[in-house]
């Protein structure tokens, strides 16, 4: 053992040293960044938690936009950063991480976020402090007056449009219509767009179960909805919720009776739970790898995510990321940089196709204005591999009728 | 609201409480032997469905799968309780408790690991598809299943308690473990194997509920809850309590999914509140011991 | 000082179908030491935890300074001016020794108090400090109480129930487990607080009750034996039989 | 002597967390011997047996049964070597009827024994039981309970019983029973080893009678003698 | 190594001297809480460590110093935070007004909780606690035209705090620390208070010997029902503090894993110990921080140093340093 004096000097002084070194690690972050001119974009995405396939394919879609833009040359010739943060699927956890990126990072904008509490926080934090957000959840309360704010935009399809494409699909005049639903904000915007739907139709509504949301069992509510004898059951709920009232309802042989639509169905959902449950169910989508057949950005699309991704397909919540960050690259093109205003301007201008068709924001809520895809879940036997799942029944064009007019969000007009 | 109705909203409720009985016997056996609550319950619950799922595929069989998933984990629970719980007797109750709620973290972390974050498809068996016309509604014959399937466990489970050697140890055992080593059992092998028959009995709803529902990592957590509350209500420690106390809570989530849906998950906090205020050792709990 | 301080009226006590006391009806005057013995399994326990709250008696009533005590929780009986002592140690053993005790005298007067701050509460601290000094406990005050010695513990038990200041003070074989040099502390410190207050003792060893006690009451499966001076007791012949008896030649 | 007794212990110490109960006992017993430890309240005898049961938290020294060293086994493996316990509290378990406690005593003893045989068997040893034996066992009265929890003991045929205070809080009539019970047992060859506060009692029925004072040994002599000299009795067993 | 006496006493005299330095532990915590950001990787985690220290904090009082082991210590955090955002944006109550009217609603809340939750004991407790926190977390998802239900409570965005005529920008998160540092050295205060009152020695015997504390002339229920309001009350400043910090009200805050986080902070950190609570919290959010941009599972190393502190280290990181630099009773 070395003697006692010396020692502790050494000592002292390599423990300073790893203390210095420790903070400036620390500090890093904050001290590194003073004069670069790289374009950051804050994503915050549910990394961990249920849907964590759905976050992953959102950040190599987003990767891939950020991508292709580097590799041509940038935006006006400055590098765009990704800056990928985990909001754990929790309101609370995305706001602070949002904070962090506008406050530590410093991010020009901010992309992102899976569920409807998320979204809102991200665009309670970023609308304070006048920060771009492109939201890519499907949830439309955003788009209201009292959550909207000029800095905030709303790529993802909402209800409003999904409900409306599968009614047009599914529903006729003098049909019996039942629905489940879950008890929360979302499943009440998607039973609201259903409604209007059916009732535009001239499809009758024989009732209403409203489930508490995040429930695991749905057997108690199907005796009553077979009672009830429609002939289309609309399932308005999301994820998991989703895909265990399906399978519950298939058990009690709902799909002998009637017909399932869902407002959106989901690949990954399809994945978890199976062709056989899936069987028949039609339901809306932002999009499916399949529109390649008819559509040339979706095939281009689809290549290029392949070719980064060894081979895979893209998913609808994929194309969300791309197409969200995609959108606001374009607009920082036009705007020449990150002038905020600038950039807000080049937005509710810009028209852009990126996934499978024409898109334009809207100018009173911002709402992007694009096709809605009506999907059919196939039979097992009708697939011709692992990853074709779906028949496309419809791709209808975007146009405004598909939306809740200005007004009735309570914009100004 | 016709009386056929009621009759196949109240099967559903017992159909539903079957799973919660199942689910919940096993965490009042482990706490009425060992005074431990394990947290790590809903999480061995999930594991078992994984664990059924995953052998039955192995195997090309939902039976085997039934039969061997709970054997499994039960055996991966008897290790959990000779690793780490069995260093944890003597210490402030609390102890077990804390410790398994750190490992359901890393119980449901490590199935993300292994099987992915999404859910995977639990295919019912072929055999019991579709469902039976009762006469006066329809009923999925897996659920009907599963109702016979728990109450053959629970006769099994009563005439093991009651007329085995095996049984009279473990009844003797939770009351008073010092006298049953002067007489010569090793208490600890006891603990151990009834630790794994709880962590079974989880494991057992598990592969039961995998059909039902879809099979994710996070199915387990909202089962804790759902089992906390029938064995509180029930009595902490108490079989015939966790059997009444889950069918009770099937049925009212039953009938309240008719009349008032969006309130079935809050009617069972409800009626353990209420239970609490009559009875703070819930219905068939012993006074003294834990209230 | 003299006078009825308690009575117990036909008091009974059955856990299920166990009858652990039957019909007690005695009564304790001020001022005295009075000694409650048995044998093991006499009621003695049950008895005592009757009269400090503890239990609740299947039957009969209980009178203290006139009042009827039926039906209060047990921390009342404190408040009424009955305090007592465990015959395990029953201790506070992560405080210190002098926190043991203020935290038993501020009972009476401060326990909900959120604000001020306890240090500067001198009259109790001094409170506390001389019911250690009376039991010969100040000098370790700061220590934490599971460092005691068992014989300190014991001690430090009687002060935790002194420092209530009661006008009756009930104490459950207070020399337990203690060795002939500890006991001798033990009696002389009972001596002197029988000098001041009401003292009721459930005890095992003989001499000493005998030696201390101004009056013995005898209790046998649950029952009233007998009832007297310690002399009566030393000859009375049913006593003799069932516990004196039991090694001849101590009466 | 001592190389042929069942139970032999050398310098036992034994500790309650840091409080340090016995200093270093020392005896043995012979077989078919019926030895009384006696001694005030608090000497250590209780301590003692659960010592030997593997029941204290912590003990140190020798203990020898039927040739086997007892200090490193653990509790339930001494019952296999052939020693019996009938604890202070007597720990009839609750909930279960007396047959039921009774066969406790059985469930670790091997496969090979026929249970209802070795019931029938206790039961006409102990008739008091005989006719209660599906009465709740903790329903039965003080004396009964101490009959029933001697039965478990012996209903495995062990080679050694520790009894601790069987008298205490019993009815006279009942202690009277069981004094004629326990010469029986000694006329069948059985070794006892009797805790007791009764120590008049306790001496008429032993061979031989220990003394402990706080945690040591500070007496041993034939029963008779000790019976006879009151002076010793004074000194160590006053209560 | 020359002499180990002459290191013990040299460790001795650092540690009385050290003791009476940790007497002051309320100014001593607020020292180390002031220079926090400076050290830290970002403001937002220094804020949380604030919020999450006072939440954990009045935990601790339940569960460090009473001994209750309560698993629903959400219900209240969450309630400070949902009746501040309510009274600031739905009444236009003033920021500092607010935050009082919701220190005292979620009182009220303890207060029912504790009515049915302090009947029970042990394990009971922890499960009751657990199952009522569930049951205000449903109401919350319900009564969605109050709290948000499941899309969180928004649009009560505080960006300016004035008071005495003072007025500073909340959204400069330098301003924000300093403000909301307010809050937590006045939650410090009044739990220092508590814990140096009669009543805190009350707690402390309850702890130590439910059994004797009664025959020393307490109701212990009444007792428990009052620590388990005070506890309320401060953990319910931390949510007051989380609103105003975030400007929304994440459904989650209820949810029991939530509770369960808390109790992981204080294990972490060490119960019965005052700043340890800060420790714990600190502890628990940078792991997270660290291990989670590192890997996605994160939770599986969350989970196994919890197992490992409860086996190896059950009085946590700062009640073990205090064990280990000898400081006796004040614990702070």
């Amino acid at each position: 053992m070395p003697k006692f004096g010396p020692t502790s000097k050494i000592s002292r002084r390599t423990a300073l040293a790893g203390l210095s070194a420790s903070a400036a690690l620390l500090a890093m972050p904050r001290l590194g960044r003073a004069a670069d001119e790289t374009i950051r974009i804050g994503f915050p995405t549910p990394l961990t938690g249920p849907f964590a396939a759905e976050a992953r394919d959102q950040v190599k879609c987003a990767e891939l936009a950020v991508k292709l833009a580097n590799d041509k040359g940038g935006i006006g010739g400055r590098k765009v950063e990704l800056l990928v943060r985990d909001d754990k699927l929790n309101a609370g956890e995305a706001a602070t991480r949002t904070l962090e990126l506008i406050e530590k990072d410093k991010v020009h904008a901010v992309v992102g976020a899976l569920s409807s509490a998320v979204q809102l926080a991200v665009n309670e934090v970023t609308r304070a402090r006048g920060v771009i957000y492109v939201s890519i959840s499907q949830s439309d309360t955003i788009n209201e007056a009292k959550d909207f704010s000029k800095f905030t935009f709303h790529e993802a399809l909402n209800p409003h449009m999904t409900t409306a494409a599968v009614a047009r699909q599914t529903l006729k005049k003098g049909m019996k219509v039942a629905h489940l639903v879950a008890d929360y904000a979302y499943g009440h915007e998607m039973l609201r767009g259903f409604k209007r739907a059916q009732a535009a139709i001239g499809a009758d509504n024989v009732g209403e179960i409203l489930h508490p949301f995040g429930a695991a069992d749905y057997s108690t509510f199907m005796p009553r909805l077979m009672s009830m004898r429609p002939d289309v059951l609309c399932i308005s709920n999301f994820g998991r919720d989703q895909a265990n009232a399906i399978k519950q309802a298939v058990d009690f042989g709902v799909k002998q009776q009637m017909k399932i639509v869902v407002p959106v169905i989901l690949h990954n959902q399809r994945l978890a739970v199976g062709p056989d449950v899936f069987e028949g169910v039609v339901g809306g989508a932002n999009y499916y790898w399949g529109l390649e057949t008819q559509s040339k950005s979706a095939a281009a699309f689809n290549s290029a995510f392949k070719a980064a991704n060894g081979g895979a397909i893209p998913t609808d919540y994929g194309a969300y990321g791309y197409s969200g960050v995609g959108s606001l690259l374009q607009a920082m093109q036009t705007a020449g940089g990150t002038d905020t205003d600038k950039v807000i301007d080049a937005l509710e201008k810009l028209q852009y196709d990126l996934t499978k068709g024409p898109q334009h924001y809207r100018k009173c809520d911002h709402q992007s204005v694009q096709p809605v895809l009506v999907l059919e879940s196939k039979k097992k036997s009708a697939m011709a591999n692992d990853n074709d799942l779906f028949a496309i029944l419809a791709n209808d064009t975007g146009s405004d009728d598909m939306l809740r007019s200005c007004s009735e969000l309570g914009h100004a007009t | 609201m016709d009386l056929s109705l009621i009759i196949m909203q109240l099967l559903s409720g017992i159909a539903l409480g079957a799973v919660l009985v199942i689910t919940a016997l096993g965490l009042t056996i482990v706490f009425g032997m060992l005074g431990v609550v394990n947290f790590a319950h809903g999480a061995l619950f999930m594991i078992g469905a994984y664990a059924g799922l995953y052998l039955a595929s192995l195997t090309g069989s939902f039976w085997w799968g039934l039969l061997l998933a709970p054997i499994l984990i039960g055996g991966f629970g008897m290790l959990i309780e000779f690793v780490l719980i069995r260093r944890l007797y003597g210490r402030s109750i609390d102890d077990p408790l804390l410790l398994t709620f750190g490992l359901s973290y890393i119980l449901v972390e490590g199935v993300r690991i292994v099987f992915g974050s999404d859910g995977i498809p639990f295919p019912t068996p072929p055999q019991l598809i579709g469902v039976l016309d009762l006469g006066i509604g329809f009923f999925p014959r897996y659920r009907l299943f599963v109702i016979a399937l728990v109450a053959v466990v629970l006769l099994v489970l009563w005439l093991t308690l009651e007329k085995t050697r095996i049984g009279l140890i473990v009844r003797a055992g939770a009351r008073d473990p010092t006298i049953m080593q002067v007489l010569g059992v090793d208490i600890g092998r006891v603990w151990v194997a009834i630790f794994g028959l709880g962590v079974g009995l989880a494991a057992l709803g598990g592969v039961l509920a995998g059909p039902m529902r879809s099979v994710n990592p996070e199915m387990g957590s909202l089962v804790l809850a759902e089992a906390f509350v029938v064995t509180v209500i029930g009595g902490l420690g108490s079989i015939v309590g966790a059997v009444v106390a889950g069918l009770m809570v099937g049925i009212s989530i039953s009938l309240v999914a008719l009349f008032a849906p969006e309130m079935a998950t809050i009617v069972m906090f409800a009626l353990m509140a209420v239970v609490l205020l009559i009875r703070p050792q819930g219905l068939f709990g012993v006074r003294g011991r834990t209230a | 000082m003299s006078g009825e301080l308690l009575r117990a009226e036909g008091i009974g006590k059955h856990f299920g179908g166990f009858v652990a006391l039957e019909g007690i009806t005695v009564s304790f005057a001020a001022g005295q030491l009075t000694s409650i013995i048995g044998p093991n399994g006499a009621g003695k326990s049950t008895f005592f935890n009757i009269l400090s709250g503890a239990l609740t008696p299947t039957s009969g009533k209980l009178h203290f300074r006139g009042r009827e005590l039926n039906g209060l929780p047990q921390h009342r009986f404190v408040h009424q001016g009955i305090s007592r002592s465990y015959q395990i140690t029953n201790i506070f053993p992560d405080l210190s020794v002098h926190e043991n005790v203020r935290v038993a005298a501020q009972a009476l007067t401060v326990s909900y108090d959120i604000w001020r701050n306890r240090a500067r509460l001198t009259e109790l601290n001094a409170r506390a400090d001389v019911a250690l000094d009376a039991v010969g406990l100040l000098g370790r005050r700061a220590e934490l109480a599971k460092f005691l010695s068992h014989g300190q513990q014991r001690a430090l038990e009687i002060a935790i129930a002194l420092v209530s200041e009661p006008e009756l003070l009930l104490l459950d074989e207070p020399t337990a487990g203690m060795g002939p040099e500890e006991t001798k502390d033990m009696v002389a410190l009972l001596e002197r607080l029988a000098e001041k207050r009401t003292v009721l003792l459930v005890e095992h060893k003989m001499k000493m009750v005998l030696g201390l006690s101004k009056r013995v009451v005898v209790l046998h499966h649950g029952r009233l034996l007998a009832d007297g001076a310690p002399d009566e007791i030393r000859s009375n012949p049913e006593v003799r039989r069932v516990y004196l008896g039991q090694s001849e030649g101590y009466g | 002597m001592a190389e042929t007794a069942l139970l032999e212990i050398r310098d036992l110490h034994a500790w309650y967390g840091a409080s340090h109960v016995l200093h270093g006992i020392s005896l043995h017993v012979q077989p078919g011997e019926v030895v009384a430890l006696v001694g005030r309240n608090g000497a250590g005898k209780t301590t003692t047996l659960r010592s030997m049961m593997g029941l204290m938290p912590k003990a140190t020294g020798r203990v020898r049964f039927a040739g086997r060293e007892l200090l490193q086994l653990r509790a339930h493996q001494r019952f296999h070597l052939g020693l019996a316990y009938v604890p202070e509290e007597r720990r009839i378990v609750p909930g279960l009827s007396v047959r039921e406690n009774l066969r406790l005593g059985l469930v670790a003893a091997g496969s090979d024994i026929d249970e209802r045989v070795a019931i029938d068997e206790i039961a006409e040893t102990f008739p008091r039981l005989k006719e209660r034996l599906d009465q709740e066992g903790v329903t039965l009265s003080g004396g009964e309970q101490q009959m029933l929890a001697i039965a478990r003991a012996l209903i495995a045929k062990p080679k050694m019983l520790l009894l601790d205070e069987p008298s205490e809080g019993i009815m006279p009539v009942l202690v009277e029973e069981m004094g004629v019970l326990f010469r029986r047992l000694r006329d069948e060859g059985k070794t006892l080893l009797l805790v007791e506060q009764n120590v008049e009692w306790a001496l008429r029925l032993a061979d031989r009678a220990v003394i402990i004072d706080q945690g040591e040994v500070v007496h041993q002599s034939s029963a008779a003698a000790l019976l006879a000299d009151k002076d010793i009795q004074e000194r160590y067993c006053a209560v | 190594m020359t002499s180990p006496s002459g290191g013990e006493a040299v460790a001795k005299s650092t540690s009385s001297g050290l003791g009476r330095l940790l007497d002051q532990r309320v100014l001593l915590s607020i020292a180390v809480l002031a220079v926090l950001p400076w050290l830290l990787p970002s403001q937002a985690l220094a804020v949380n460590v604030l919020i999450y220290g006072v939440v954990v904090m009045g935990y601790n009082l339940l569960f460090g110093y009473t001994g209750l082991l309560s698993f629903g210590q959400a219900a209240f955090f969450g309630a400070g935070a949902y009746f501040t955002g309510i009274a600031i944006g739905r009444y236009g109550v003033p920021w500092f007004a607010a935050v009082p009217i919701a220190v005292l609603l979620s009182t009220g809340l303890a207060a029912a909780i504790g009515i049915v939750s302090t009947r029970t004991r042990g394990i009971y407790f922890s499960m009751v606690t657990l199952a009522l926190a569930q049951l205000v977390y449903y109401v919350a998802l319900q009564a969605s035209s109050f709290t948000g239900g499941e899309n969180g409570l928004r649009g009560f965005t505080v960006d300016r705090v004035s008071l005495f005529g003072l007025s500073v920008n909340f959204l400069d998160p330098v301003n924000k620390y300093y403000v909301l540092m307010a809050f937590a050295a006045l939650a410090m205060w009044f739990q220092s208070r508590i814990l140096n009152s009669p009543f805190g020695a009350v707690i402390e015997a309850i702890r130590e010997n439910e059994q004797r504390a009664r025959a020393c002339g307490y109701d212990v229920e009444r007792s428990k029902l009052i620590v388990f309001m005070l506890s309320g009350a401060i953990s319910s400043l931390g949510g007051c503090m989380l609103a105003l910090h975030l400007s929304i009200v994440p459904l989650d805050i209820l949810h029991y894993q939530t509770s369960g986080m808390i109790v992981m902070m204080v294990l972490l950190g060490g119960a019965r110990s005052f700043f340890g609570p800060f420790v714990g919290a600190a502890a628990f959010l940078i792991l997270e921080d660290v291990i989670s941009v590192w890997t996605p599972h994160w939770q599986l190393f969350v989970g196994a140093i919890f197992v490992l502190f409860v086996l190896f280290l059950p009085k946590g990181i700062w009640g073990t340093l205090l064990d280990t630099l000898g400081v006796g009773k004040a614990r702070p």
